[in-house]
């Protein structure tokens, strides 16, 4: 019944969500959140789930994306007539089929054989991607209109709203199809296979085949958000491939959080928002992308969702409010020490004229500007190292019971 | 028909021998010890007989079927479960899901994708009266990996014998444990193996000769007896290979 | 509206929890500024052409037009710099952003890719919604389908593109009987394709006595070293090389030759500025050929002088890289005034068929049938003598050679354009 | 086609060594500490672009030796205060904590000296052809850096079977619990070898710096290639990475030379396509054009036929 109820509070959070950020940027954001949540979620079921460490999910993602624009290429050449919405379907079946051959040699062996035989398969795919133009167009990709697709129930998908609830359709039922999937023997042997191959094949299951169901299950997945790309964009390029785009993939679900279902979500939907509005504020957000994945990897080794949950004892021995004060006391200095930071870099950036930061002229070439940035960051810090030892002694009160140490997730 | 058939099996590294020209047989029901000092082979004879490591010669027969050139798993599914000397469980899940991922192959699951574990009522009773056999009850809900060492211990053994295969292998169940734990454990490991076969490996002779009907003794890669406590007790050999080294009772172990 | 707007706020406060709203700061002009997205590179292995290309744009609006009064009437042009990574779905995902704020005209170019993708994008976004259209200027993107095959009635190209860039080029070559072998080599996608091929086809019909001895496709930025090419280049004797390359695959071909003690000319598009001139520099002296319509050394006239001064003066660091991006601007602006509206559909009209004569005084022509601006263009040599105004600070430059007037730039037009009907 | 297949294999050769500089530094650090480490082309990179500082500041020679000196300090601290700090979370976390470090150092790198392209030069002095052979010069510091990369080789041979630390590394290699149980003081062993692995590396950097371009994207061209070899020539197997780097190298180099493609092979069976066959594609292929794709795809065939490498005796 709760569990009803959550799915329901979901679908409704998904039919609300174009209602308040309605502006075309909003939508084409929230398209964007979507594919990407069903991606990470299906990379989850890889590293997350199955323990596969994969640099080069973005092949199945890249392959079922081509596959559904050739899909609606057919349409607009009215050679088939394939419903839009049906498009990502076959972007997924074109994901499932390659992570079937690929997982038939590659899911074998976990750890660093799977991940440099990943990232080998990935590399040679986005190197014959530019190669093999007649299926992936160059380096100019391949293009379709979506909207010769027939009309359903009157919909023509022209506009981006309309493409959103079929987004935000697919993402509900790849959401959900994920969950279940973890729910299954299948999923839960996946769990196994991940903390204990060798224990798993005395109980009679062989640790490759279960890491190849979720292999091709994540590859299908993957298909889908590839589909959901093509329909978008209405465009793949060799750039959906490529590493780089594998590495957004780890990034997010590592940086929301492996353990728990969620994290892969919350992870997409911060790195969306980073991808699509941070560059609009400073060129050096790959920068900052970087160090708080560097920064996550060592100090919350479960990600943001990771963090959360830690506040769960906590939370379920009522001893929360114990923390209030000293997650202030830190989080002033701390925000402060970050911002300082920020301002020094982005003014390192800057050769001329004055520089506005958080309201306040700074100019690039006065030594004025830099001490002073560089005082505030100083004491900032000096007053960081006075509180932390607070929420320290605040934390192991908070959490007495739990036999597990406390985590120094917070320090910047 | 033997349960358990091994001929001639011999097992090398390179040029070292570590099992020669072994031969055994385990009736149904048997409850079989093997002995032997630290470095005789014993648990490479598991491990041949489970399928982790390949035989270098000769055969192993299971009802009457080989199985020494089987995987693990194939092995497994035939009915004929194992324990691990350093318990090896799923860390990350709850006892609860160690102890049902154990069951899915025997209740026939497979690699389903389409079952949903919360719905399949009869899986997981047998789950939970597994817990309560194994006394896990009250840790039911707590990661594998956060468990103390002898709630471990039985937590391995409930994987081994969840299965309720007819052969049971137990690479040293009580190991490491303290009197009184040991003593609870061997309750509990003649409590849920009652009715099967069962070969422990164990360096402990109380528990040995408490929980044995039949002994073999290896010792530097060869079986010197196979027989009755009793006899074993009384064998010349066995006495100058190795009872003749003084071992305290307790079991000092590696 | 009232929707829309508040929806706006709302996206808004969301930046500002990540503390960077304040980053921000757009001067407020006492009329509504015209705003224009710059939808290029700005972070990632690409930026330093689109950073570049920016800051040109950015002065050009201010120097000529701000500080005299503004455009239609005194509204400001503002340049609003979007970042799409070279990507193709970042470049859509900009110019979404560029709708919601408004906008109604879309420079771009950086990159083959999103160029077209963009092209495509915006034609579909104009078809869809009659009611938020945008104009797209590409001052950079050279594939020639984009005013081709896949011309659209909302794209105007004001840069030559390759096979006009290759006629001057292998009319150039043509005429200098010392050539006799010639070696094609590329990047491995359909622009290094397409100038290979283009090379060979006009050489075998201009001089056909001329030997093509190797036609050679590499990985695009993928190749740690050249040596093993440059060896190939020797040892087939070419007296001459011609390449598409860019960027980093530029420097490294062109130094690559000159170590291997090759003394021939090396003819291209794409080897000068954002670091590429002052990293060839000795080496590259008198053996870099670049075909373009940019103008450096000797300078015109003085307003262009002028301008690059004041430039300089701001930009110390940078360069007047692309003042074709001044060419873009000025007939944009002349096209809104003819049409007394920023609508993109009028302004599109009022650009067709639009003669100007540019900062330097050269007359450039938008032709109405394919969107396709002519201009003069020039064969330069990179070299340190007779170079009044270098690039990256290095002494070096660009001083163009040989100058092909419009007129015999013209090639026909392939485009079968579709205009929308109102 | 002399002339060119001898250029093609001293090409090779030097290319072939350069990747030795770094592999043995991944294979090194992957035998003792479990972690491949995707960062260390970024050391690489690190070396050139601090040899480029160094050299405008006080000249190339000093730039030589410092350059790699702070790139192994660095690497010291890297391993000291982030790796050590990731090590409880298991060989992923590691194996995703030197891959988002090459992302960062990418990122700084374009922070402190921007994006272009650097005008980073071997010394003037070395200035000239070593030798000319059919026409072609072969330049003096190509000479240099075969000389460097193979005095490193011989250096390292020298220090990992004559020396108590390389004796203890050897022994580390094969047997990474053993040597802690001697009561060696493993992190700091760790550390130090993470620190010579990366000062490697970043001589590397500063030796190919000049000749294949010192720009923030040369850490990636040549990140992947580097564990290409390692894997291929065995993981944990110096013997291996030193056969699989040269086999690398001289392959790309020799496959460029050939020019061969897929059109001749047709060709010498008799079978012909028209033009606009459908996969024209992959009959218009030439042998140079897949030369980059060659690792790759010997890399994923021999894992999945032989995964332990040429010469590995240990899979992962």
């Amino acid at each position: 019944m709760r569990a009803l109820v959550l799915w329901a509070g979901f679908a409704l959070v998904l039919m609300v969500l174009p209602l308040i950020f309605d502006s075309v940027l909003g939508v084409s954001i929230l398209n964007q959140m979507a594919i990407a949540i069903v991606f990470a979620l299906s990379y989850n079921l890889l590293l997350g789930q199955g323990g596969m460490l994969s640099f080069g999910h973005a092949v199945y993602f890249g392959l079922g994306g081509f596959l559904a624009v050739h899909a609606m290429l057919l349409t607009e050449t009215q050679t088939l007539a394939i419903p839009l919405v049906l498009i990502p379907l076959a972007g997924g079946l074109c994901g499932l089929c390659a992570a079937l051959f690929i997982g038939s040699f590659s899911t074998g062996r976990a750890g660093t054989v799977f991940a440099m035989i990943s990232l080998g398969v990935g590399e040679l795919l986005a190197a014959s991607s530019l190669i093999l133009v007649s299926f992936f167009g160059g380096e100019s990709g391949v293009s379709a209109d979506r909207t010769f697709a027939p009309p359903f129930f009157g919909v023509d998908f022209s506009q981006d709203v309309q493409v959103y609830f079929l987004a935000a359709a697919w993402l509900f039922v790849s959401v959900l199809g994920m969950y279940l999937f973890t729910r299954t023997p299948a999923g839960r042997l996946a769990n196994a296979v991940r903390d204990n191959p060798e224990r798993a094949r005395f109980l009679g299951y062989s640790a490759g085949r279960v890491r190849f169901i979720s292999f091709a299950v994540a590859g299908f997945f993957a298909g889908i958000a590839g589909g959901l790309f093509a329909v978008n964009y209405e465009i793949l390029t060799a750039g959906n491939l490529n590493a780089a785009s594998s590495g957004q993939v780890l990034l997010m679900a590592y940086i929301g959080g492996l353990g728990v279902f969620i994290g892969p979500i919350l992870g997409a939907v911060l790195l969306t928002l980073i991808n699509s509005l941070l560059n609009h504020y400073t060129t050096l957000w790959m920068l900052y992308l970087g160090l708080v994945f560097v920064l996550t990897v060592m100090f919350l080794p479960r990600g943001l969702t990771g963090l959360l949950m830690l506040h769960r004892v906590p939370w379920q021995q009522g001893r929360l409010g114990l923390l209030v004060r000293p997650y202030t006391l830190t989080a002033i200095p701390g925000a402060v020490l970050v911002l300082s930071l920020i301002g020094l870099l982005e003014l390192s950036q800057r050769e001329t004229g004055p520089f506005v930061y958080l309201g306040i002229p700074f100019a690039p070439g006065s030594a004025v500007s830099w001490l002073a940035l560089l005082a505030v960051a100083v004491i900032a810090f000096v007053a960081l190292r006075r509180t932390l030892p607070g929420l320290r002694a605040a934390w192991a009160e908070a959490s007495a019971q739990s036999p597990r140490s406390m985590h120094e997730g917070d320090a910047p | 028909m033997s349960v358990l058939q091994l001929d001639n099996v011999s097992k090398s590294f390179g040029n070292s021998a570590i099992l020669r020209n072994v031969h055994l047989r385990i009736e149904p029901g048997e409850r079989h010890a093997i002995i032997g000092p630290n470095g005789a082979g014993k648990s490479t004879l598991f491990h041949l007989i489970s399928g982790r490591q390949q035989v270098s010669a000769g055969r192993i027969l299971f009802k009457g079927e080989a199985i020494h050139t089987l995987p693990p798993h194939e092995i497994a599914r035939r009915g004929l479960a194992r324990s691990f000397q350093v318990s090896s469980l799923f860390a990350q899940l709850s006892v609860f899901e160690n102890l049902r991922c154990a069951l899915l192959w025997p209740l026939g699951y497979g690699y389903s994708f389409w079952h949903l574990l919360s719905r399949e009522k009869a899986l997981n009773a047998r789950t939970e009266s597994l817990l309560d056999e194994l006394g896990l009850w009250q840790r039911r809900d707590v990661p594998a990996g956060e468990l103390a060492y002898a709630e471990q211990r039985a937590l391995e053994l409930g994987l081994a014998i969840a299965s309720s295969a007819e052969l049971i292998l137990l690479d040293e169940p009580v190991a490491g444990m303290n009197a009184t734990e040991a003593r609870q454990a061997l309750a509990l490991i003649r409590r849920v193996t009652a009715g099967k076969t069962l070969v422990v490996v164990e360096h402990d002779m109380t528990v040995v000769f408490d929980i044995a009907d039949r002994i073999s003794v290896l010792v530097q890669g060869e079986l010197i007896a196979s027989d009755t406590p009793a006899a074993i007790r009384r064998n010349a050999r066995v006495q100058e290979a190795y009872l003749g080294v003084p071992v305290p009772a307790g079991g000092q172990h590696a | 509206m009232h929707l829309m707007s508040s929806a706006h706020r709302l996206l808004r406060r969301h930046t500002t929890a990540l503390g960077l709203c304040c980053l921000l700061a757009t001067p407020a002009g006492a009329q509504e500024p015209i705003r224009i997205a710059f939808i290029d590179p700005q972070s990632g292995t690409f930026a330093a052409t689109g950073e570049s290309a920016y800051k040109v744009l950015d002065f050009a609006a201010d120097y000529f037009f701000n500080s005299r009064g503004g455009v239609l009437g005194g509204r400001p042009l503002e340049i609003v710099a979007l970042d799409n990574k070279a990507s193709a779905a970042d470049s859509q995902l900009q110019l979404r952003r560029a709708i919601s704020d408004g906008m109604q005209v879309v420079f771009s170019g950086n990159g083959s890719a999103a160029a077209s993708a963009l092209s495509t994008a915006i034609a579909r976004h104009n078809n869809r919604n009659p009611e938020s259209q945008v104009l797209f200027i590409n001052y950079a993107a050279v594939d020639p389908v984009l005013t081709g095959a896949d011309c659209n009635f909302w794209h105007f190209r004001f840069d030559a593109h390759s096979d006009m860039k290759m006629e001057v080029m292998t009319d150039h070559i043509a005429a200098n009987p010392a050539i006799r072998r010639v070696y094609v080599i590329g990047q491995d996608y359909s622009f290094g394709k397409a100038v290979g091929d283009a090379a060979i086809r006009m050489l075998a019909a201009k001089r056909p006595e001329i030997q093509i001895v190797g036609n050679e496709l590499h990985p695009i930025g993928q190749v740690k070293d050249f040596t093993p090419y440059i060896s190939k280049i020797v040892a087939s004797g070419a007296d001459a090389v011609i390449t598409g390359n860019w960027g980093a695959d530029m420097v490294a071909l062109g130094r690559g030759i000159t170590d291997a003690g090759l003394d021939v000319p090396i003819y291209t598009f794409y080897a000068a500025y954002d670091g590429i001139t002052g990293t060839l520099g000795e080496s590259g002296k008198n053996r870099i050929h670049v075909v373009h319509n940019d103008r450096a050394n000797p300078v015109l006239n003085d307003v262009r002088r002028d301008f690059t001064l004041a430039f300089k003066a701001a930009n110390p660091a940078l360069d007047v890289t692309q003042p074709r991006l001044v060419n873009a601007l000025m007939m944009l602006v002349a096209a809104m005034e003819a049409a007394g509206t920023t609508d993109p559909h009028d302004v599109a009209l009022a650009m067709e068929d639009r003669r100007l004569t540019t900062m330097t005084g050269e007359e450039i022509w938008m032709r109405a049938d394919d969107h396709q601006l002519f201009a003069p263009l020039n064969v330069s040599v990179h070299t340190n003598e007779g170079v009044e105004f270098d690039s990256d600070n290095s002494g070096y430059g660009l001083v163009t050679r040989f100058t092909v007037p419009l007129e015999d730039t013209i090639a026909e037009s392939s485009c079968h354009m579709t205009r929308p009907t109102r | 086609m002399a002339d060119a297949l001898i250029f093609a294999t001293l090409n090779g050769l030097v290319t072939g060594m350069l990747l030795f500089m770094l592999a043995s530094g991944v294979t090194l650090i992957f035998s003792m500490m479990g972690v491949l480490n995707f960062a260390h082309a970024s050391f690489y990179m690190l070396g050139a672009y601090f040899a480029f500082a160094i050299s405008q500041q006080i000249g190339f020679w000093p730039a030589l030796l410092l350059a790699p000196m702070l790139v192994g300090v660095l690497g010291a601290l890297v391993e000291r205060y982030g790796l050590r700090q990731v090590h409880k979370s298991g060989q992923v976390a590691e194996l995703v904590f030197t891959f988002g470090l090459a992302f960062l150092i990418e990122e700084a790198v374009q922070l402190f000296w921007g994006r272009a392209t650097q005008d980073f030069r071997s010394p003037a002095a070395l200035d000239f052809a070593l030798f000319t052979l059919f026409g072609q010069d072969f330049p003096a510091w190509k000479g240099v850096m075969l000389c460097i990369s193979v005095s490193i080789f011989i250096g390292l041979y020298f220090v990992l079977t004559r020396t108590r630390t390389g004796i203890i590394i050897q022994a580390a290699i094969t047997h990474p619990q053993a040597v802690a149980n001697l009561g060696h003081n493993v992190p700091r062993l760790f550390m130090v070898v993470f620190g010579a692995g990366s000062a490697l590396a970043g001589l590397a950097g500063v030796i190919a710096g000049p000749v294949l371009t010192t720009f923030p994207g040369m850490a990636s061209v040549l990140g992947s290639i580097v564990f290409v070899i390692v894997v291929i020539g065995g993981l944990g197997s110096l013997t291996g990475a030193l056969v699989a780097s040269l086999l690398i190298g001289l392959l790309q180099s020799w496959a460029i030379a050939s020019g061969l493609g897929m059109a001749d092979l047709l060709a010498l069976l008799g079978v012909s396509f028209p033009p606009d066959h459908a996969l024209r594609d992959l009959w218009r292929l030439t042998l140079p054009q897949v030369a980059p794709l060659l690792p790759y795809l010997l890399l994923v065939l021999i894992l999945i036929f032989r995964p332990s490498g040429l010469f590995g005796k240990r899979e992962s």
